[in-house]
Parts: C-alpha cells; sequence; structure tokens
C-alpha cells in the first residue's frame, strides 16, 4: 500500500505558522502534565518475578548448605563458561560433595539457562541488582558469597520467602512430564498447560 | 548502469583548487549511533568523498559460534542487534528450526509473531527517537523512550530480562505468556495510535523537519536494490520486497497486514514508511492477540538445552545422574543432519540471514550472519557524497543502523 | 564620590546579573525537563536549587587544559572577549525609571556594537583551538551571526522611526504607559522579524549550528574545559537576557505595567524579559534544528527584505500621518 | 520456477563449470569452479525468467576438516534471490589453498562491495579487481586470518596496536591520579576467577 | 610520612577508611570544610563523556530519558572529553577500540572517573575472542563495577550513587593543579 502525505501547506498556514504552534501547543501542555519520574533511590522500580539479577544458591532448610548435587549440568551449558565446580565422589553414600562452587559473576550474561537445566533448583538467579562495587574482586562469588546472597535475599523478601517460585525453576506453560521430581512445584495455574491465556477468538468458538 | 561505491562527484570545487579538508567523524561521536568513523573530504561544508571505517565492535561471532552449541550461540544473537533483540533471536530459531527439520507448535508460533512485532515497534521507537535528535527535536526522543519503557516492561513480565532476552528457544519458545502480559498489551495496543499522533504534531508537517528530509539522500529503486539495500530503506524507494510476505514464517501467513511503500526513496519517505509500519505491528499484535490458541509451546523433538561439548568430561554410565532420563543426551555425531542451509526473517532493520553448515555434530561447522546494517553504512557513500555534514548527519539516521549488527 | 556610587551600583549589577545566569540554567533545565514529562535536577539541594552553584563550583576547580596546538594567547582571551562584550552591553539597559547605569542617548547603537563584538569572541576561540570541528564551528558562527546582525539592525529601524530617538529610555516613554501604546502592535513585522534574530544572534535552537551537538561535537568551544566553557556558558545566558531586554524595551514598552508596583520599580521588566527567556526555552524544546545553508537563504532572502518592506511602510505611514 | 530447474538450466549452459548440485531441505546448492564465476552471476542476473537482481549474502567457508569429493580448501558462497520471480539459488565457488583468490562481483551489484572486504579480512580469500582491497572489521596491521581453522579463538600473539598502547599506558601510570586500580596481564590471571575447575 | 611527587608536593599518606576509600588524617578545620565543599559540588554535578559501545549504551540512553531520569542528579551528557568529569564506558571494547579509548580518557581534564558498566566492560563478558579486550581495566583506571548484562537503569544509577559517595570521601584533590 502506497504511504499518503499530509496536504501541503496553504499561504496562510505557512504566514501564521500554524503546524509550528500546533507543536509548541503540544509541548506546553506536556509541562503540566505529571511527571512520569521513578526517584529512584526513594521509590525503587518495580522488579517483576522472574528477573534475572544477582546469583544465589538456595539454602536448603535441612542440611542447611546448598541443594547441588554437583550434575555437572549447569557448568556444560553456560554460554560464557563462568560456573567453576570442583567436587570428590563421597565413596559410602555414593555421591557427589561440592568443594568449591565459584561463579564469575562479571562474565556472565544473566540468560537463566543454568538455573533453567538444574535438576534440583539449586541455582536462582534473584531480583537483586544493586551490587556495584569499586573492585573486581567482591564481583566473584564463591560458594559462601552465593549462600549469603540468598540469605539477603531471603530477608528482602521476608515471609513470600517458602512460597517463591521462579518461573526458571518451573517454566510456565512445560508440562509435568518434561520436568524433574525437584521442579514439579504447585504452581498457579496460568502456568500450567491446561489453564493457559487463550485469545477470545478462540475462546467464543470454544 | 553500475555505479562504483565511492563517486567521485563533479560537484563544483572552488576554483584555485582549494584544497580538500579532511575530517574524521567518530569512532566516540554522539550521532554516530555507536562506533562508526566516518572519513570525510570537504570542500567547505558539501562532502566530496565519505567513506566509513566499521571495526571497533568486532567480537568475532562467527568464531564464537563454531565454539557453542546451537542453544548456546542463541545468547550471542542478542547481542547481534540489542535494540530488536527478540526478532534476532526468532531469525535465528527458525533458521536451525529448518536445519534440523523441527515443526513449532501453533501457540509458540503466535507469542513468536507478537514478540516480532513488539520488537519492532520498540526498535521503530529508538529509531525514530535518535533520527529526531539528530535532527534536533530532543523532546521527541523522551516521548518515544516513554512507549519504548512500557514495552521493556512487558518483555521483562514475559522473560526476565529488559534487553538481551534469550527468550525464543529452537522448536517454540521458553515461557508461556501470563494474563496480566495480554491485557496490559492489549491497552498499549488500543492507544498507541494516540501516541504516533503526538510524535507527528511535533515533527511530521513542521517545515523545518521538512526542509531537512524532503529531497535529501535520494535513493532510486534501481540503486537502492544493487546496493543491497532492504527493509524499510529499500521499500522507501519503492521497491515491493518484505520478507514476511515473500517467504513468510511463523504466523505470519494467518494475519493480514500491509507493507507501506514509498515512492521518490528519500528521508521522508523512509521516514513516513517507518511510521506507517508501526501502526501496521500494532494490527498484527491485536490479531495475534486474538487468535491465539491454546496447546503446547514447544515442540516435541526440539533439541534439549545440555549437549556434552568436545572438552568437556561427558557423564560416564554408573554416575549418579546418568541414565534418570534427566536429559536427552545428544551424542556429537549423529543427531543432527548434514548440509547447509540460508534462512532470512524480516527484522526491523531490514533483511537479517543465518547461513549455516553443519557436518551432524552439536555444533555448527560455519555460521555467517547477513547483516543489515553492514550493508547499509556500505550504501553510505553513495546517499552522503555531494551533500552537506548535517545532510550526513541525516542520512546515518535514515539508514538505521546499529554497530552491534554491523560489525559481528 | 560618584565614581564611587557608580562603581557599587555596577558591583550590584554585575551581582545580580551573575546569580541571573546562574539560575537562568537551573529554570531552563527544569522547564524543559518538565516539558519532557521528566523532573530536572531535584537531589542537590531542595528541587535542585543548588544545582547552578554545584556546576559552579566543580566548574572552578576543575583542570584547566590548553591544548599545545592551540594558539594560546587567543585560546585564553577569546571567553574573556565573549564576557565582556555581553556584560558591557547591559550598562544602557534601562530596569526601571531612571535605574540604568549609562543614559547615553545612542543606547541601541551601542548595545549592537556590544553584540557584534561578542561574535568576535566566538570566531577567536574556534579557530584559536586549532581542531577541526572547533574551525567549523568558528566559521558557521561567524557567517551567521554577520547576516543575523543585519537583519535584527533594520527591523530595530522601524521603533527608531516611531519614537524618534534611540536612547533606551526615551523610547520606553515614547511608547506610554497604556496597554495600546507598545510598539509591537504598529510594528508586528518588525516584531516578527526582531523575534527570529534575537535567535540567531544568541545562535539558540533552531538556528544552534555553531555548537551543534549532534554534528561538531559542541561546535566552537569544544576545546574549552572547566572555568572557560563556563564562560561561555555565562556569556551565551547573558546574551539571551540582553536580547530579551531590548525586545522588552523597543516593544512591549519596557517597565511600565497595568499598575504601578512601587516597591520594586522594575518588577514589570523582569517578568516581561523572563516571558522572553520562556519562550526562548520553550522553542528549545520544540523544534529541530536548521541546515546551515538554510538558516542562510532565510537571513538574507526572508528576514532582511521583510525588515525592508517594514521600514518602508513605516515610512509611509508616518509621512502620511504627519 | 523451480531452483532445482534453475541449476538444471545453469548445467546445461555452463556444462565444464558445474561440478555437483545438491538438494537440502528444498534449497539447492551449485558447486562450481571459480574460472567463470562472474559469467555465471551476470547469466543469472540477467536471463529474463530466472532475474536474480538481489545479492543476499556472500560468505567464505574453511573446509580444511570436509575436504574430499570436488571440494576445495576454501569455498565462496553466493546467496542469490529474485525479488519479481520469488526463486533463489546458491552457487558455492571452490577455491583452491595456494592461490586462494577469485574474480569479483562488484561489476554487477555493487552492494557485494563490502561482502567481499569482509570475507578478504577474515577468511583470506582475495578477490581481483575489487576497487577497495583492504580489511574491513579488524585492524589493517592484523596478522592472519580469524576464520580459518588453524587460527585459535583468543588468537596466537597480540595485535600490535594493543602491544604499544599497554606499553603507554605503563609508563603513563604515574601520572595518573585517580586511585583507580590498574590491572595488569599478569595480575589479572591470578584473580581468584581464573582458576580452571 | 607521605612519598613524594616529582613535583616537590608533600602528599600526606591517605589512611584507608572504608573499601576503596581514603582519608587525611587529623585534618584542620579551613582544609576540612573546604574539601566538603569542593567534593559536594563534583558529585552534584557529574558530566559523564557518553563512551557508549554495546547494548549499554541503549539502557544508559534509558536511564537518560523521563521514566529513570538522570538529569535529577545534575547529570548530563557532554558530547566533548574536555567538559567531561566522568567516562561511562557502556560495553564491549574491542582491541581497535582501545587506542581510541585510550586517547579519550587522556583528553578528560584532570578529576576524572571511569565508570565500566556491564560484564563486558568489566571482564570482557562472553566474548573471550581474539578481538576483544579483557576488560577496560587493562587500559585505563577504573572506579565503579556495574555488574550486568546489560545492567538495569537502576544499577547504573546505584553504581553512579555509590562513584558519588566515593568523591565526597575523597581528599586532596582540590589544589589548583590537580
Amino acid at each position: 500500500m502506497q504511504i499518503q502525505y499530509k496536504p501541503k501547506r496553504n499561504l496562510l498556514q505557512t504566514i501564521l505558522h500554524s503546524e509550528i504552534m500546533q507543536g509548541m501547543a503540544f509541548t506546553l501542555k506536556q509541562l503540566f502534565a505529571k511527571p512520569i519520574t521513578r526517584q529512584y533511590p526513594q521509590e525503587k522500580p518495580e522488579i517483576k518475578l522472574g528477573f534475572r539479577g544477582q546469583h544465589a544458591l538456595v539454602r536448603d532448610q535441612e542440611t542447611g548448605t546448598s541443594k547441588c548435587v554437583a550434575c555437572m549440568r549447569c557448568v556444560t551449558v553456560c554460554p560464557s563458561r563462568c560456573i567453576h565446580i570442583r567436587f570428590h565422589e563421597d565413596e559410602e553414600r555414593g555421591c557427589r560433595v561440592v568443594d568449591s562452587y565459584d561463579i564469575e559473576a562479571l562474565r556472565c550474561v544473566y540468560c537463566g539457562f543454568c538455573e533453567e537445566v538444574c535438576p534440583v533448583n539449586a541455582l536462582v538467579l534473584t531480583e537483586i541488582f544493586e551490587y556495584a562495587a569499586y573492585n573486581r574482586e567482591s564481583i566473584f562469588f564463591d560458594q559462601e558469597r552465593l549462600l549469603a546472597n540468598w540469605d539477603a535475599f531471603a530477608d528482602m523478601k521476608g515471609s513470600a520467602i517458602n512460597g517463591y517460585i521462579n518461573p526458571f525453576w518451573r517454566p510456565r506453560g512445560i508440562p509435568e512430564r518434561e520436568l524433574t521430581a525437584a521442579k514439579r512445584l504447585d504452581v498457579p495455574d496460568e502456568w500450567t498447560i491446561e489453564g493457559q491465556v487463550v485469545g477470545n477468538l478462540v475462546k467464543r468458538d470454544q | 548502469m553500475t555505479r562504483p561505491i565511492s563517486k567521485t562527484v563533479n560537484v563544483p570545487v572552488a576554483d584555485g583548487d582549494g584544497e580538500r579538508y579532511t575530517l574524521k567523524m567518530g569512532p566516540q561521536h554522539p550521532a554516530t549511533h555507536g562506533v562508526l568513523r566516518v572519513d570525510l573530504e570537504l570542500d567547505g561544508e558539501t562532502i566530496i568523498k565519505c567513506s566509513p571505517q566499521v571495526g571497533y565492535l568486532h567480537r568475532g561471532f562467527d568464531k564464537i559460534a563454531e565454539n557453542r552449541t546451537y542453544a548456546q550461540s542463541l545468547i550471542l544473537t542478542d547481542r547481534l542487534d540489542y535494540i530488536a533483540a527478540m526478532a534476532n533471536n526468532v531469525g535465528y530459531c527458525v533458521a536451525v528450526e529448518k536445519l534440523l527439520g523441527i515443526s513449532v507448535p501453533l501457540r509458540a508460533k503466535y507469542i513468536r509473531t507478537i514478540v516480532c512485532e513488539m520488537s519492532r515497534i520498540a526498535s521503530h521507537l529508538l529509531w525514530l527517537a535518535t533520527h529526531a535528535l539528530d535532527i534536533g527535536a530532543m523532546t521527541v526522543f523522551l516521548y518515544c523512550f516513554r512507549e519504548r519503557e512500557v514495552m521493556l516492561d512487558l518483555f521483562e513480565e514475559l522473560c526476565g530480562a529488559r534487553l538481551t532476552f534469550s527468550y525464543p528457544r529452537i522448536g517454540g519458545v521458553r515461557q508461556d505468556v501470563t494474563r496480566n502480559f495480554i491485557d496490559v498489551l492489549q491497552r498499549f495496543v488500543a492507544e498507541f495510535p494516540t501516541h504516533i499522533g503526538e510524535y507527528e504534531t511535533l515533527i511530521d508537517t513542521n517545515r523545518i523537519w521538512l526542509k531537512r528530509t524532503v529531497g535529501i539522500g535520494v535513493l532510486s529503486a534501481a540503486e537502492a536494490l544493487e546496493l543491497g539495500l532492504t527493509g524499510a530503506c529499500l521499500r522507501g524507494s519503492g521497491v515491493d520486497y518484505d520478507i514476511r510476505k515473500h517467504r513468510p514464517y511463523d504466523a505470519y501467513d494467518l494475519v493480514d497486514f500491509e507493507v507501506p511503500l514509498g515512492s521518490d526513496g528519500d528521508i521522508y519517505a523512509r521516514y513516513r514508511c517507518r511510521m506507517e509500519e508501526l501502526h501496521q505491528s500494532a494490527r498484527i499484535i491485536q490479531q495475534c492477540i486474538d487468535q491465539l490458541p491454546p496447546g503446547p509451546i514447544i515442540s516435541e523433538d526440539a533439541p534439549d538445552l545440555v549437549m556434552p561439548l568436545q572438552g568437556q568430561r561427558k557423564v560416564e554410565a554408573g554416575s549418579s545422574t546418568y541414565g534418570t532420563g534427566l536429559i536427552r543426551l545428544l551424542e556429537d555425531k549423529g543427531e543432527f543432519p548434514v548440509g547447509d542451509i540460508y534462512v532470512s526473517t524480516e527484522v526491523p532493520k531490514g533483511e537479517l540471514g543465518f547461513y549455516f553448515i553443519s557436518d551432524g555434530s552439536g555444533r555448527p561447522y560455519r555460521m555467517h550472519v547477513r547483516s543489515p546494517s553492514f550493508i547499509h553504512i556500505s550504501a553510505l557513500p553513495a546517499l552522503a557524497e555531494g551533500s552537506m555534514i548535517a545532510d550526513l548527519i541525516a542520512n546515518i539516521g535514515t539508514l538505521d543502523v546499529v554497530l552491534g549488527e554491523c560489525d559481528r | 564620590m560618584h565614581v564611587l556610587i557608580l562603581f557599587i551600583e555596577i558591583l550590584i549589577l554585575f551581582a545580580i546579573i551573575m546569580l541571573h545566569v546562574a539560575y537562568a540554567t537551573y529554570f531552563e533545565r527544569k522547564i524543559i525537563g518538565h516539558m519532557q514529562v521528566r523532573m530536572g535536577p531535584m537531589r542537590v539541594g531542595w528541587h535542585g536549587l543548588l544545582q547552578p552553584i554545584a556546576d559552579g563550583i566543580k566548574s572552578f576547580f576543575k583542570e584547566d587544559v590548553v591544548p599545545e596546538q592551540a594558539d594560546v594567547v587567543t585560546f585564553r582571551a577569546a571567553p574573556i572577549i565573549c564576557l565582556t562584550a555581553m556584560l558591557t552591553s547591559l550598562a544602557v539597559i534601562p530596569f526601571a525609571k531612571g535605574w540604568v547605569l549609562a543614559n547615553i542617548n545612542v543606547g541601541l547603537l551601542f548595545i549592537f556594537a556590544m553584540s557584534s563584538l561578542a561574535s568576535y569572541g566566538v570566531i577567536l576561540a574556534g579557530w584559536a583551538s586549532n581542531s577541526k570541528y572547533t574551525f567549523l564551528g568558528g566559521l558557521r558562527s561567524m557567517a551567521q551571526v554577520i547576516s543575523y546582525e543585519v537583519a535584527m539592525g533594520l527591523s530595530l529601524v522601524g521603533v527608531m522611526m516611531l519614537s524618534g530617538t534611540l536612547n533606551l529610555t526615551k523610547i520606553v516613554e515614547a511608547q506610554g504607559g497604556s496597554f495600546g501604546g507598545m510598539y509591537i502592535f504598529p510594528q508586528i513585522i518588525a516584531f516578527f522579524v526582531f523575534f527570529i534574530a534575537m535567535l540567531a544572534e544568541t545562535n539558540r535552537v533552531p538556528f544552534d549550528l555553531p555548537e551543534a551537538e549532534t554534528e561538531l561535537v559542541s561546535g566552537y568551544c569544544t576545546e574549552y574545559s572547566g572555568m572557560r566553557y563556563a564562560i561561555f556558558f555565562m556569556a551565551e545566558y547573558i546574551g539571551m537576557m540582553v536580547m530579551s531586554s531590548i525586545g522588552t524595551i523597543c516593544f512591549l514598552g519596557g517597565w511600565n505595567g497595568p499598575f504601578e508596583v512601587t516597591i520594586f520599580p522594575p518588577f514589570w521588566f523582569v517578568v516581561k524579559v523572563y516571558a522572553f527567556m520562556f519562550v526562548f526555552i520553550w522553542i528549545r524544546a520544540t523544534l529541530p534544528r536548521y541546515r546551515y545553508d538554510q538558516l542562510m537563504s532565510i537571513g538574507w532572502k526572508v528576514l532582511i527584505p521583510l525588515a525592508l518592506g517594514n521600514i518602508v511602510l513605516t515610512g509611509f505611514i508616518k509621512a502620511f500621518t504627519g | 520456477m523451480e531452483s532445482m530447474e534453475i541449476a538444471e538450466k545453469l548445467q546445461d549452459h555452463f556444462p565444464g563449470e558445474v561440478l555437483e548440485i545438491c538438494d537440502f531441505h528444498g534449497q539447492v546448492g551449485v558447486i562450481v569452479k571459480r574460472d567463470r564465476i562472474v559469467d555465471i552471476l551476470r547469466w543469472l542476473r540477467d536471463t529474463p525468467e530466472i532475474k536474480m537482481d538481489h545479492f543476499m549474502d556472500l560468505c567464505g567457508v574453511d573446509n580444511k576438516k570436509r575436504l574430499g569429493g570436488n571440494l576445495l580448501r576454501f569455498e565462496v558462497v553466493y546467496n542469490l534471490y529474485s525479488i519479481p520471480l520469488r526463486h533463489s539459488i546458491r552457487i558455492r565457488a571452490q577455491v583452491p589453498e595456494n592461490d586462494a583468490c577469485i574474480d569479483t562481483a562488484t561489476g554487477l551489484w555493487c552492494g557485494a562491495n563490502w561482502h567481499e572486504r569482509e570475507c578478504y579480512d577474515l577468511m583470506g580469500i582475495s578477490f581481483n579487481g575489487h576497487p577497495d582491497m583492504r580489511r574491513v572489521l579488524l585492524p589493517d596491521d592484523w596478522v592472519g586470518y580469524p576464520l580459518r581453522k588453524e587460527y585459535p579463538l583468543k588468537g596466537r600473539e597480540e595485535w600490535s596496536g594493543l602491544e604499544e598502547l599497554k606499553h603507554k599506558v605503563v609508563e603513563l601510570q604515574e601520572f595518573g591520579l585517580s586511585d583507580g586500580t590498574l590491572r595488569t596481564e599478569a595480575e589479572q590471571s591470578q584473580t581468584k576467577g581464573n582458576e580452571k575447575s | 610520612m607521605g612519598e613524594v611527587k616529582e613535583s616537590g608536593v608533600q602528599e600526606p599518606a591517605l589512611i584507608e577508611i572504608a573499601d576503596g576509600v581514603k582519608k587525611i588524617p587529623g585534618i584542620n578545620a579551613v582544609l576540612g570544610p573546604l574539601n566538603m565543599l569542593v567534593n559536594w559540588g563534583r558529585a552534584g554535578s557529574i558530566w559523564p563523556m557518553t563512551f557508549g559501545l554495546a547494548c549499554c549504551a541503549i539502557e544508559m540512553m534509558d536511564a537518560g530519558a523521563s521514566t529513570n531520569d538522570l538529569d535529577r542528579f545534575g547529570i548530563i551528557f557532554r558530547a566533548s572529553p574536555r567538559q567531561a568529569d566522568c567516562m561511562i564506558v557502556a560495553g564491549t571494547l574491542t582491541k581497535k577500540m582501545s587506542p581510541v579509548l585510550r586517547r579519550v580518557y587522556d583528553q578528560m581534564p584532570e578529576p576524572r572517573y571511569v565508570l565500566a558498566m556491564g560484564s563486558c566492560a568489566c571482564s570482557g563478558g562472553v566474548f573471550n575472542s581474539y578481538s576483544v579486550t579483557q576488560g577496560v581495566d587493562t587500559i585505563v583506571p577504573v572506579d565503579v563495577y556495574v555488574p550486568g548484562c546489560p545492567p538495569r537503569p537502576a544499577a547504573l544509577m546505584q553504581g553512579l550513587i555509590k562513584l558519588q559517595e566515593k568523591i565526597l570521601q575523597e581528599q586532596y584533590r582540590w589544589s589548583l593543579w590537580r
């Protein structure tokens, strides 16, 4: 379809600068409109659920340490290869024990692949985004720092932490059978396949 | 008629052979949209010879993509054209799905079309903001960013990030949409035409804007096609080439929309084309919201995220997580077909093409990205030579270039 | 004795003008902020009131960089020329009845002389810093200021013919106290030409090519840092104020207003000048920028013929009404 | 018109040139020798019933790890599309290793100029008759061609421009007044983050 | 006491009181408030020089836009390095761009600061390839690192507030030469 041009200015409009006056009137109207600024340090921005911010290792209530089973899936999937895990085999219980769990947060691209492939929901990208620092070392997270990040996130969320569900732990719209045991959390029905949102044209036909 | 790119213009040089005045504009310059350096040879104010220098943001995409699996280099495509990252992701996923022969469920197709058109609106808003700021209208910049902020909040609600989403997945999308996302999007699409009207009161019929854009940077249809321009730059000169119509992907053949075409190929025609595209995108989103079908959001045979890398130790038999059916491990050889494929999609800047050569392993043997901004900058001399410096700034604005996508 | 009083008056006027310049920047950033639905300075002092003082302190303690390929003497002299030229033109402006430093009877001519002197400062700055962008900025501003001074001069000839004098105090008295007496009504064409020429004289949008942000980085003052740049900034705002006060005196009837404000005689004068300043800022927020040759063609092909036509028209009317 | 028909017409028209035609997911690739590549492209562009007027993409490929059949060391892939007739074709011209050059296509489409410069810059295939044959993305004095298979991801020796900059930075350091720490290369490697698992 | 600079100015030893912040021990009545006033002026009007390279530049523009307005902090984006106080390096610094960054940094007048915004500027991020310098701090001394890819506008503002805190703590940087 051909683009249409607005009608040319006639002589009177040229003399009276009518279109410039319309523009000026509009900016004057905006002068008295309410500014939409969110004054940052006083009013923090409203962070949506699932925002990919600072890393944290979830502190398991029973054991008090992280839930990580060192299956190395997050290390394999990380595109910028910034997760380094050292573990050793524990003979009598036949499972792996994590020695050190480091994340180079300054190399990370915050894509959320790691928390999505983690079978036990050990790792999470919390909603904290304010951790600028004067040197690089303080943004390099080892296991203690990651657990401390989780505690900081817990008191920031207060009571809402125990019912906390991260959309990357249990992606919305993925059928239950695809997910591992730890990921089958109880979620609002909007996240399940049955309760998903459908267009109103389709709703009318149903 | 083939015209060498940097033609010498028979502009009336001041007699007495006034010596040429060379000026290196960039790579750190407010109007060059990032890190583009333009070496100008001036005679007074008119540009005799203009040669753009790029490469200041070359990060080696193709080389990195050869060392990452298909799913991992999805996050690289966010950083290609970081203003419309969603459209790049969808372009990449469509290409890899064609390579692997994976079909995408209908609901995922609709969600992808919604998300692509939302990133087209966000990209055109940022184009209009910087284009108007370069020509001097500074308040249009702020009003465009006010609408763009609504789009970024919607993206954050959908996939958790504001600019680099990696939201589409090979074979579908990562998350399903929520009720609140659809309602806010519905309200935005309903009131968006009034906001477009607001920008137009400020600049559209403004005589200074018309003087700065009408009849400047003129390209005929044949010239534009020969220079390899695509997207709104090509359609501004009247060539009807929109990949959403020529080779429809996702749900573009299930919605009806028009493709705006200019005629005289100057800056004002391209500006009108993009403003018209904003209206069309809002229309597409409205239709997709209405026709959103139920169903799965990711196809059955989509490859899993985790594929063993040659360098990493494979998960040997007998260890605690082997064989728990958690992850369908794709061995390096055998799962992927061998062959090469070129698929291009319509991103807000033009035609973004991915050329894959696969040797059957989990990682591409060669990935080449055909980026529209790279070609548009090569066409800058054809637009700018013979005009003045102020027009060069307007020409860079109308080509709508992003240096992340140009330098890859 | 007389010199001492004069010296004190000069000091008072200088202090007020410096304060005005500081708060003009704050006024501009707040107005443009609200026009762009944002807030403008808020955190430095209550609602950003101390913002200009913070800018001043920071600029004062900034390192003063003189590029070594620059011609040092002219580089250092250029901002001083600009500032002193603009400041001296304040001497002849009557803020209220009798509130004028030097009531010379060639006031208007004196102001034209000073504003063309100020353009020397800009040209020397552009040329002395010896870098490509500033050279282009200097060239552009020289051509622009010269061609628009002609237009402004001619546009005020109509006012001179009506008032019969160049003395600014007498021009205000010639317009009488009433609302109808203002010269803006008989001289509407001259006011239109004067307004556009005023925008171009002070390098404001849509004619701010010499320091076009996006084209020439920041035009002629690219190489200046710290206090020298702040001096250019001050010169521009004082220029804006001088041009608005000429506009008020010649067209809006100077200091007389609907009713007499005894405690602060120049009240109406300040209100009108700030109205002019608001329109300056309002235009900056709305209009795009002209290209260089379009700017020249408007100056020569539109404004000067209009001003000449206006002079001829005023001459005929004055001849017939006698 | 189907891509396969175009390939057959091309084979009849240039019998000696076409080595192989391969079809993958409906897209047809024609492997050709490099000698008469300009005539092939001009024929594809100018014949009325094919009319490939849109030069979509040009890309250089290093076949080091998949030699054999009629694949030589290097390969230049042209993707063409016809807007009026809506069909596309892919021409894969083989380039030997010892003399890695091919004729330029800028005579036919001036848009191909920067494609070829990028292919020369990253892959090392030069184009004869190109108006401005130099690097476009990497600095002009860069050594080596990054997209070749033997070139490591992190690059071999450091770029000379960066070396002098590092020396200049060190000698400028004592003028430096802000107490921000400057991280020399050696210091960077022992930061905690970099020890490998 | 303090190490003597070649310009013969005896610089008092600065003791570290918080991470990255130093103070002159026992400063007297005149210098103390002058220090505070100068630091307050500098912190109140930081004029950053936009060094927008990649995606972080878009978030920096967004921080300057209406919703989270940087002008509230007295921050105007200046295009020329001569009038800039701090340089926000936003995006991936490639090897070809490093000499340009260093030259622009040298052109900035003295009390200058560098804020590395985003993973690519802080550490080279995901692009560990042949053409990217791994971290801006190998080229210019960096004062504040803002993590994120890209960091939210609010995170950039938090970085700028941290820079302001650092400026407010500074000592002995107001002599005419520095």
